[in-house]
């Protein structure tokens, strides 16, 4: 079980909402994937009210929410636009984004931090995507933060953990603090990898509902996501230089003959 | 008198939030509201007065990753 | 469903039954696997009969059995052992080793490729444990083998895909052929990561028996190479250099702010 | 007269494969057997008479990766 | 050319001055680096004097020095420093280090830019110790940084490039501000592969003056950086993944019976 | 310096002299480079007596030739092709290849070690194209061989070190044997790798004909190939996971204020 | 009066921190100096009257990475 | 006769290699010969009598990889 809040969850996947071809393959990606919290947003409602239809649909998954504040880049947007998710989807959590460069989508660690101090003190319960710095992270620890979300890699870029040095680092100094890999996975064996160095869960999005079959792929991810987990848990073998026999030596027939 | 509705310019008749809120067909929808950039929650909308050049953010749950 | 000499099986983990901490854990690693291809070896044979209880405890789990020739370093030996397994055994498979280096037990394709043509003449239904080559490869399968088995590294090494553009590489010549990454795997995402380039199913032993729960390993592994052969199937995202927002950017409240 | 079984010298009084797997308490075991080197097969053990100096395997199913 | 500040230099190495067997190595050490700036740290001076003969030593080599506020963890530790190096060493140049965690030697970002900003305007100019975050890059530049060095891995680890990609990123994003890889370089290749990304230059110590022969290393990693910067200039190929013939197809003897 | 055949050379790098924009060109690359070995191949002559013209220009660089069998399929060929080569460049010196398949361009390791066998009995000097298979390695050498060049990746890939595992493992197994990369290199960083590990020399020549500018890539390739030896035997340091200051910490200022 | 001189207590009769110096040996010497985490410049060394629990950082060049 | 010259059919009225090389204007030109897959070294091309249907290779020196 991993907990997030005080909040006990069975699956580590949590998946994102967008970007799938339709509200009927997200809903069976949801189900396929076992993710128990799922991320939402909030955007401009028009006259049509299309935001209504897909409440309902999220709330017939039975999920928890996670609602983001995507697409901020300063603090007071990030701040009001949690108030306003807060309010809608009726949870204190909130993954907290702010933006500080388009190309890379890289959080602003500045803002992130002091939104991060924002919030906390009016009641909620923050998860920042983050990048693997060190520090950063323990400052958002100081400002509240009970979670942290380093990126594996850009938002949306596929390339998995591209510097699994510092996100190892970052669980060796962390041991108490959930962490969860958020963005930037492509590949069912990068979830694995991830977990297998003691991650706590896997925030992604992109990677299933941009693959060629959504449904399948949020199912790879559930098993992989597992199994790097249960590798984590039943103490994987060292890395060896040389080779080992698998098969016992001793007995091997024709042994003077091997000699 | 004029205001901006989520970005665009918007003639309304409405005194109040709760107000433009009915006339753009929002009633009893899952929507927030901020006012020139700060929160408005749902207990303060019937109390909270509009005034000319308000930019009103209202928004609703969508995807997201 | 994978196939082997006409074989289908629904799992694509063989497992193998070396080294582990008991004939139980054996027995529960080889169920918690989900394996339906097992392993097994010859050896010299002593008062005790050792080898019966062993028979027995295999016999028991319903699985077919793949003998191996390992610790055979010449034509002859691998040739007489593989005769003595068809009898024991009662099947013409068998998992070809003709080992030539005793640090890295590299094969010696030579002597593989030799052993490939007499065994598959004399009926037998070969598994060549072969290196990432690919002229060798044309060559066992000129010999008459219907399966290839390339190293992901040395035996025992716990390193994963030392190369993957070969393997890579091997897949793409051989599209019609079953290939199976057997050896030098230790972590599930190793596993994930040669079922997404595409590979029919993974062959490891010490990655699961010398893991500290070789059961929970057993079942780890099991799951990752569902999730790497679903990922294969599903078709994942194309890698980006940049990064790509999943939230959509349309409808982003304060957008003006953002500007 | 002196064989070798398994890499071992034994002295034995059996002439046949068959009989020297009885003397060694084989019989009815899953074993597979070789004579210098070759195979021989269950069905030719009772025929297959030993001479001094033959090199015996009598193998067994073990574990193996 | 190499530029900072206003100073053009030809070699493309910064050479560390701490850490060599003798000062007689160091000498020469530096002088086989080709280094024409070398970084040098004040430490409290005792009655020996101990410093006095190493400025003398320093001075001898010609040249340009570059002092650090290495081991401050504040930003008040890090000014006061440097206002002293800059009487101590007569430069206005300074490596601006503000350590936020022991383990990793990693920078704390905040305090880095808040001195940067703080040294700036008191008329320094300041080359600063960071990540290679984008976000806290462009808050150096607004600080008044012309220079940018970001760690290559954790100082003295002999890592290398941990983030090829973040680096490469940051090149890409500041196209017109010199950036020194900073740290962490254990090898002429990583130097070289750094310089082939677009670097400007490299700063390392450890990696010379620990080593077996620290001469020959000096010298080594001169060769490599020259390498590397040359193969920038001279446009690398395009990386395939397919085999291209260099020897001509065209005009090969017995061509038929190739065929 | 690195003996082939007896013959000492103070360059380690052997370049090839295939697809240069222009003769002249080549001469300037060749003599940028340094190398005092280059590779050269037969051709079916025309009424133009191309061949004549390109001889002259070799010549004139006064390097050693090593004539190639690029091309050959068969031994048959191979051994021809060699026969021819002696004549014409009236050397004993032979760059055995025999490919395999077209895509890759791998070798045949098969016909290789066949063709080395027939090629080292009729007086040849032999110096194998080869993959990092160390059981052909060993074949290579009973065969005859004095010289053995692995592949680093498929030629004119320009991917580097494709297995960097197995050339090390292949270093240490033969280490008083003159080992030489070939092919498949793009970047100086890649032949410094292989350098560092300890091979005696690096034989390129896509990677410098194909550049942008050819002379300076070879100057570049030069420098790198002289770094990385130079690093191999000035002793690295040891790869640390912590970092490490370099700066002593003993004497900081400010020492409590840092407590 | 006690003072604090490189994070060791000190005993000194020095008045200035110029007089500190000498009374150390750092006459000519090329070194650097700070007065309670604040950068006392060589100028103003003369001037700067020294009180008791003063912490007083001298430093030299040194190497450094 | 009809041979075939680096994998081109041509009509040779030459009796020897060495004629042939003639013909085609390779004299004092360094190329290698080999005749239907054997090298004929350039000693003996004045003894070595050409047939129709022979395979000439004729090669000279080219750059290479």
């Amino acid at each position: 079980m991993a907990g997030f809040y005080g909040i006990d969850v069975a699956s580590r996947f949590m998946i994102g909402t967008a970007g799938y071809p339709s509200p009927a393959i997200l809903g069976e990606a949801i189900h396929a994937s076992g993710a128990e919290i799922v991320t939402v947003s909030l955007r401009r409602e028009g006259a049509g009210g299309a935001g209504q239809a897909f409440w309902d649909l999220i709330r017939q998954t039975g999920c928890r929410v996670l609602p983001n504040t995507a697409g901020c880049k300063t603090v007071k947007e990030a701040v009001t636009t949690a108030q306003m998710a807060r309010e809608v989807f009726e949870t204190p959590w909130i993954k907290l984004e702010v933006i500080g460069e388009d190309d890379t989508l890289q959080p602003d660690v500045f803002a992130l931090v002091e939104a991060a101090r924002v919030l906390t003190d009016d009641g909620f319960q923050v998860f920042p995507y983050t990048t693997d710095d060190l520090i950063v992270a323990e400052k958002l620890l100081a400002a509240g933060c009970e979670v942290l979300m380093p990126w594996g890699a850009p938002i949306g870029s596929g390339r998995g953990l591209n510097n699994p040095y510092q996100l190892r680092t970052l669980r060796a100094h962390f041991s108490g603090v959930p962490l969860v890999v958020d963005a930037g996975l492509g590949l069912p064996s990068h979830a694995a990898a991830a977990m297998e160095l003691g991650y706590d869960a896997i925030l992604l999005n992109t990677a299933v509902a941009k693959a060629g079959d959504p449904v399948g792929m949020a199912a790879a991810f559930r098993d992989a996501i597992t199994a790097g987990r249960a590798a984590f848990e039943a103490g994987p073998i060292e890395v060896r230089d040389m080779a080992e026999p698998s098969t016992p030596v001793a007995g091997t027939p024709f042994w003077q003959g091997a000699e | 008198m004029k205001i901006t509705v989520n970005g665009a310019t918007y003639e309304t008749g409405a005194v109040t939030l709760a107000a433009l809120l009915s006339e753009l067909g929002h009633d009893g929808a899952v929507v927030a509201t901020a006012v020139n950039g700060e929160f408005a929650g749902r207990a303060s909308r019937a109390e909270t007065m509009l005034r000319a050049e308000d930019e009103i953010e209202i928004v609703a749950p969508m995807q997201g990753g």
